[in-house]
């Protein structure tokens, strides 16, 4: 075992977790507000990044203006999806939500492929590609500084939901759908706020990852790690959100590095690990850190 | 038959049931039997712990304290599908048939009990299995000739009426045959005259069939027609048990049901 | 019956793990079927024979052929060529200026008199880099008689390998895994196989050693190797007992293999178990992205001068140098064709004049677009030597075939890529090694050759 | 209500609950089974080449359907399970043992490994459920491609060497038509079977209202762990077939997309309807078979978009389908082919 890396291998996963957490992040608020959880959130955080890579490339626009330009879009996108794919559907099991999320995620690998080809593409780099040397612990700043504004995201959104008329109304709904509509909030543009601050989310992500690694298609295979992620932290809790994130990311990096045995090595145990753990947290706390336990009536 | 006498021993006997949601209590104390052949009905005010009993005879609910004794077995620690083969079927409230089937199927689901065709049998429907599935069938068409519903047996049950819905739900109920058959509110949400049918099922139930009846009820009028003794709760505490004239004199009773009446 | 399930469970889990615990199988037991008829590959001496329907074909090709051979096509005649490939999925990044290169190198055939004057058509089938739609894609083509099939990924090139030689249909591929390509078959991988380019990287390393070694790092008497790889059929092909023996041989030591999936945002995991095993050569067989994530993962952990990294064929190409920037400096890699750059190369010239006249974007200026564009016209050639040999009615996958076996080195796009098969050849072996120099790829050797590594 | 054909009255119980209930139906299935088998001596490869994938899509889907249209719970890991299929059989046969056995046995270890990624279930129902088959979906393939390399072929898999009947070799689309659609035959009747009988009003109870069905002593975890066995029994089967027909197996081919398609083959089809499978696989397998011909010619209409084109429209068709589906006809196409007989048999003067 590689215990010397620990410290090293620890701080990586921390940071890899960061965006884990902010992708967890986009599919607790969408099931908070309408109880979907939404397989497409990877292929919404792809087309972000490809949106804007456009923006750079074919307008010669800076990465920054890109970046905010994408988010515009990125409201109109989630908030769209969310009326024209999920509205019908409200009230139908939740088999036919999950479909729907995967269906979606489909027709956006279609729309992508179509609108801009599936050639990888690099951004202008958002953050120098530099080191950052804290004794023995080596880190990539480009992940240091991504893990801080999906941390400062989450600080956003926590005020948002406390202090903003919206984000109150939003917290309204996610407890009680009739009681919301009782007070005479519209639970179907909740929805779509939800939709709309999800997919903003999955673009800041697409951004700080194809900053990373490029645009390219694989950007949206992502997402299957922050759902061991959501499940860990609880479907509902946007702390829990963070914490499976970052366990997850730890999870995974340690799992990874750890060990010496080239035979171990070769199975490439830190794929899988994250895994593992959502079987291991099915079993034994099937709601998560924080979820919430629901009585059933009869 | 002498449903009353008091000589033979109780069906069932639930003791001392004590059931609490976290700080909410459901029934305090609640006792009660039920002796073989005769129909009990089980009455109060909304949210007066008649369905939380049902739900703990049914093990849905495990109270915290007290037994419920039947065929010498304590339900409150018998899984709920084993429950139904001690001989205990029951309806619900809000109808919980299996909307996707059709009325035929529903009943035919009810004997799945009775029958003892293995995954594979099923799955090559030769033989056995197919002589099980023919013989079970003519006990359900039975039961459809009596309900009188022979006409919507085909119908998926999902787009019946309300009052065909519950029908076929205590058909259902009847098909597994049981000892105790308990019905949660069967009259519920019907118009008189379904609600004259109803009555009359239930009695023929009674007298042809030599069940031993359990009804829940929120209407005390109409049980007191068709019951033998009622047991009456509010707030969860048992306040009166007798026969329907009894229970008419009860003063505890007139004032749980006019304190209810006043409330609306 | 709960219970019998739950034993049944029990006993079968028992017999799993039992059976999955148990120590390899010896070897005797395993060839049961020794190749059955049907899979094995029609030796060349065999085949004229299943091309027997038609009377004219000479026995020997230096018999003269008898007037009935038609060697000019009559009017309004097509031949079509197929392309089975993954245009989606992890490898697009190659694969989709491939697609672009074939289309304008069938045009370009078109435009200089098609094959022996008969027009030449293309179909395609898009895999997106899963062997089932690879099978699917392959039904289809197969029932229209192909002469020779164009395709790329390593995996679906070993899947459909036992079928190409059922159907006697020959194919050129871009996957040149050395399991797909051996034992010799119909699948003809058209650049040095993943083994060989790295048995002629260690070549060049060790003679150069003191000349490229990293600045600093460890262990710098001789070169570690670890290889940071995909963790896929393509990626984990490098590593076989023959190339493990070869560069212990030339005293290279394999500190380790590092796997990742691709599309990973982060490696500095693998690249930092490596330097704990104590590499000092990061060898990659992945497409451009690969490189690119290790190349800006070692410069972001400032770790850059202690490692030589170098990658196979595929990872030189433009999406890498886009997508590493400045961190692509110094890699090297195992070249085995000429480059956009070489303006003096007459096929390159070619190339660059129909890019330009068909208005390509510049993201499709890649190694795919030019090797499919030459290997249009490698197929073009030996598709015409074979209707020299047999005339147009002798044509058939069986008889290119033949000729491809028989023909030897052929210069594709008059030499952007060269192929080289034979009897028992079933990839070319000249490479030359290139370095990234101020974002351009500089020849750092004349042409190698390979050590045949193939699998024994 | 069912609508009959005039003249067509129960005579018996047994009468009533058989599938084919006169002659005119006898004849026909004789006549559709005979044309079933006779295909191949008509047909052209690339059409049994079709059919052939749609026979093996209409096993997994059988499958599928049991699972989430009779007992109503989510599998996301369809094409693994078809992956355990497909490794047993693949090295079931590297040892020596005759593909005839090697397919039932692979159905049956498919079937264990399906239950025991079932287990969940005492503890966790509808989503959470979904999620434990997703990491089935992850899990099963890492198996394949890193553990015990020497058996399982590691990344590369393993080739299959044809299947032999005596002196036949299955290595034909025109020879591996009769196992497939023999095999389709049997799990249909089969699928069909289970859905009239006792085990398959269990299933339906449990998917309708647990509690309930609990309440008429259907223990729902029992049955659960039956309905994952038989649907990833049906997986092991369409895998074996799988293994054969491709003659080469390797991890990458059981991904979650897989998985993802044989659900959308069930909606479309329709679930909790023996026909559902049937009509959604071929449904999906044909559309993909037409997308594939019709992005040459949207690729000459939209040349700059020619690369594009050729790998966008599978996804995005599929996609669009499907979420036509589940908004405008969510009981699928099984339930507007029950309207159209219905319309039949009701149209004017039939009698």
């Amino acid at each position: 075992m590689n215990w010397d890396l620990f410290p090293q291998f620890l701080a990586t996963g921390l940071l890899t977790g960061g965006i884990y957490s902010l992708i967890a992040l986009g599919l607790v608020l969408i099931y908070k507000a309408s109880r979907v959880f939404n397989f497409a959130q990877g292929h919404l955080l792809m087309l972000g990044a490809f949106i804007t890579w456009w923006f750079t490339e074919n307008l010669g626009w800076d990465v920054w203006l890109a970046f905010a330009a994408a988010i515009g879009l990125a409201i109109i996108a989630g908030w769209l999806v969310e009326r024209v794919a999920l509205r019908p559907l409200i009230g139908q099991p939740i088999l036919a939500t999950v479909m729907m999320t995967l269906a979606l995620s489909q027709v956006l690998q279609g729309v992508t492929i179509l609108a801009f080809g599936a050639y990888q593409r690099s951004l202008p780099y958002l953050f120098p590609i530099q080191p950052i040397v804290l004794g023995d612990i080596r880190l990539k700043l480009n992940l240091a500084l991504a893990f801080v504004l999906a941390m400062l995201g989450f600080i956003i959104f926590v005020l948002f939901f406390r202090f903003t008329r919206a984000g109150l109304a939003m917290r309204a709904a996610a407890e009680d759908h009739q009681l919301a509509q009782s007070v005479g909030l519209s639970v179907p543009r909740i929805f779509g706020m939800a939709w709309a601050i999800a997919s903003v989310v999955a673009t800041v992500c697409g951004v700080l990852l194809a900053n990373i690694s490029g645009v390219e298609l694989t950007l949206s295979l992502i997402a299957l790690k922050a759902f061991p992620a959501v499940l860990f932290g609880g479907l509902e809790s946007i702390p829990g959100a963070i914490v499976g994130g970052l366990t997850v990311g730890i999870l995974e990096s340690l799992v990874g590095g750890l060990p010496q045995d080239p035979a171990l090595r070769a199975l490439h145990l830190g794929d899988i690990a994250p895994y593992v753990f959502m079987l291991i947290v099915l079993w034994f706390r099937p709601d998560g850190l924080f979820g919430l336990k629901r009585i059933e009536r009869i | 038959m002498t449903p009353n006498s008091v000589s033979t021993p109780p069906l069932l006997q639930a003791e001392n049931l004590h059931l609490f949601f976290g700080g909410l209590s459901a029934l305090v104390n609640v006792s009660f039997q039920v002796r073989p052949g005769e129909i009990l009905a089980l009455i109060g005010p909304n949210g007066a712990g008649k369905t939380s009993a049902l739900n703990c005879l049914n093990g849905f609910y495990r109270p915290q304290k007290g037994h419920i004794l039947f065929a010498n077995h304590d339900l409150t620690r018998t899984p709920t599908h084993q429950i139904s083969r001690l001989g205990i079927a029951r309806t619900f409230q809000n109808i919980a048939l299996y909307t996707g089937m059709t009325a035929l199927d529903n009943l035919m689901a009810a004997r799945h009990i009775r029958m003892n065709q293995s995954m594979f049998a099923s799955a090559l429907y030769f033989g056995a299995a197919q002589r099980e599935e023919i013989a079970h069938r003519r006990v359900v068409e039975e039961i459809i000739d009596f309900l009188e519903i022979e006409h919507i047996r085909k119908a998926t049950v999902g787009a019946l009426p309300y009052g065909l819905r519950k029908r076929v739900e205590l058909g259902r109920a009847l098909a597994l045959e049981p000892r105790l058959l308990l019905l949660d509110e069967p009259m519920a949400g019907m118009n008189v005259e379904e609600k004259e049918d109803m009555a009359r099922f239930i009695l023929d139930i009674h007298e042809r069939r030599q069940m031993t009846l359990l009804l829940v009820e929120h209407d005390m009028g109409l049980v007191m027609d068709i019951a033998q003794r009622v047991v009456v709760l509010d707030f969860g505490v048992k306040i009166a048990e007798g026969t329907p004239s009894e229970i008419k004199a009860n003063p505890a009773v007139i004032k749980a049901y006019l304190g209810e009446a006043e409330h609306k | 019956m709960n219970k019998i399930v739950l034993t049944i469970t029990l006993v079968v889990m028992a017999v799993l793990v039992l059976t999955a615990c148990a120590p390899a199988p010896a070897p005797t037991p395993v060839p049961p079927t020794p190749a059955p008829k049907p899979t094995e590959p029609p030796k060349p001496t065999t085949a004229p024979a299943t091309t027997a329907p038609q009377p004219t074909a000479a026995p020997k090709p230096t018999d003269v052929p008898k007037p009935a051979l038609r060697t000019k096509a009559n009017p309004g005649e097509t031949i079509t060529l197929y392309h089975l490939g993954d245009v989606t999925g992890p490898l697009a990044a190659i694969t989709t200026p491939l697609v672009s290169g074939f289309d304008d190198g069938v045009k370009y055939l078109n435009k200089t008199g098609g094959i022996r004057g008969a027009q030449v058509l293309l179909e395609m089938s898009d895999t997106a880099s899963q062997v089932d739609r690879a099978i699917l894609g392959y039904n289809r083509f197969r029932e229209k008689k192909p002469l020779v099939l164009q395709m790329y990924g390593s995996g679906e090139t070993e899947a459909l390998k036992a079928r190409l030689a059922e159907d006697k249909i020959p194919v050129l591929t871009a996957g040149v895994s050395s399991k797909g390509s051996y034992p010799p078959g119909y699948v003809f991988a058209v650049v040095p196989i993943y083994t060989d380019q790295f048995g002629l990287f260690i070549d060049w390393l060790v003679l150069n050693w003191d000349k490229v070694k990293p600045a600093k790092g460890q262990g710098l008497d001789s070169p570690k190797i670890a290889l940071v790889t995909w963790d896929s059929a393509f990626g984990r092909d490098v590593l076989t007992a023959e190339t493990r023996a070869y560069a212990e041989r030339k005293g290279v030591k394999i500190v380790g293999q590092e796997l990742f999936t691709p599309g990973a945002p982060d490696v500095t995991t693998q690249i930092l178990a490596a330097k704990k095993a104590g590499a000092n050569v990061i060898y990659t067989n992945t497409l451009a992205h690969g490189p690119a994530q290790i190349l800006k993962d070692t410069v972001s952990l400032g770790v850059r001068e202690e490692f030589l990294i170098a990658g196979c064929n595929w990872t030189l190409d433009l999406s890498m140098l886009g997508l590493a920037r400045e961190a692509a400096e110094g890699f090297y890699g195992v070249f085995p064709n000429h480059w956009w750059d070489d303006a003096d190369h007459p096929g390159v010239k070619i190339i660059q004049a129909e890019f330009a006249a068909n208005n390509r974007k510049p993201a499709e200026r890649a190694v795919g677009y030019l090797l499919a564009f030459s290997f249009v016209e490698a197929m073009k050639q030996y598709i015409e030597k074979t209707i020299d040999r047999v005339g147009f009615e002798g044509l058939t996958g069986a008889a290119v075939y033949e000729t491809i076996v028989a023909t030897g080195e052929l210069k594709a796009m008059q030499g952007v890529t060269a192929l080289d098969y034979n009897k028992d050849r079933r990839a070319p072996s000249k490479a030359r090694i290139v370095q990234v120099q101020k974002g351009k790829f500089v020849y750092l050797t004349d042409w190698m050759t390979a050590p045949d590594l193939k699998p024994k | 209500m069912a609508i009959r054909l005039a003249g067509d009255f129960d005579i018996s119980y047994a009468h009533d609950m058989a599938i084919l209930r006169n002659h005119g139906q006898w004849v026909m299935l004789i006549v559709f089974l005979t044309g079933l088998f006779a295909l191949p001596f008509v047909a052209d490869g690339k059409t049994l080449g079709l059919l052939n994938i749609i026979g093996i899509s209409i096993i997994a889907a059988h499958g599928l359907n049991i699972l989430l249209g009779y007992t109503g719970q989510i599998s996301l890991g369809q094409a693994a399970f078809m992956a355990v299929g497909a490794y047993t059989t693949a090295v079931l046969m590297k040892y020596g043992v005759a593909f005839w056995f090697a397919l039932p046995i692979s159905g049956v270890v498919g079937g264990i490994i399906g239950l025991l990624f079932g287990l969940p279930s005492l503890r966790i129902k509808g989503f959470y459920l979904a999620m434990a088959t997703l990491s089935a979906q992850i899990i099963i393939p890492w198996f394949f491609r890193n553990v015990r390399v020497d058996i399982f072929g590691g990344t590369p898999g393993l080739t299959i060497a044809p299947p032999r009947l005596g002196e036949l070799v299955f290595n034909t689309q025109e020879t591996m038509y009769f196992p497939i659609m023999l095999t389709v035959v049997v799990c249909t009747l089969v699928a069909k079977n289970i859905a009239r009988t006792r085990l398959g009003r269990a299933l339906i109870a449990i998917r309708d209202n647990d509690l309930a069905a609990e309440v008429l002593g259907i223990e729902q975890f029992s049955y659960k762990l039956r309905a994952f066995f038989i649907s990833a029994f049906y997986a092991g089967l369409a895998g074996s077939l799988w293994a054969v027909y491709a003659r080469s197996i390797n991890p990458e081919q059981f991904s979650l997309l897989n998985s993802v398609w044989y659900l959308g083959m069930v909606i479309v089809g329709g679930m909790g309807s023996a026909l559902g499978p049937i009509l959604g696989a071929s449904f999906i397998r044909i559309l993909e078979e037409s997308t594939v011909q019709l992005a040459p010619a949207l690729s000459k209409m939209f040349p700059q978009a020619a690369a594009g084109m050729l790998a966008a429209l599978g996804p995005l068709v599929f996609g669009l389908v499907l979420a036509l589906f589940l908004i405008f006809e969510p009981r699928g196409l099984a339930h507007r082919w029950e309207l159209l007989k219905a319309a039949w048999r009701l149209r004017p003067f039939a009698h």
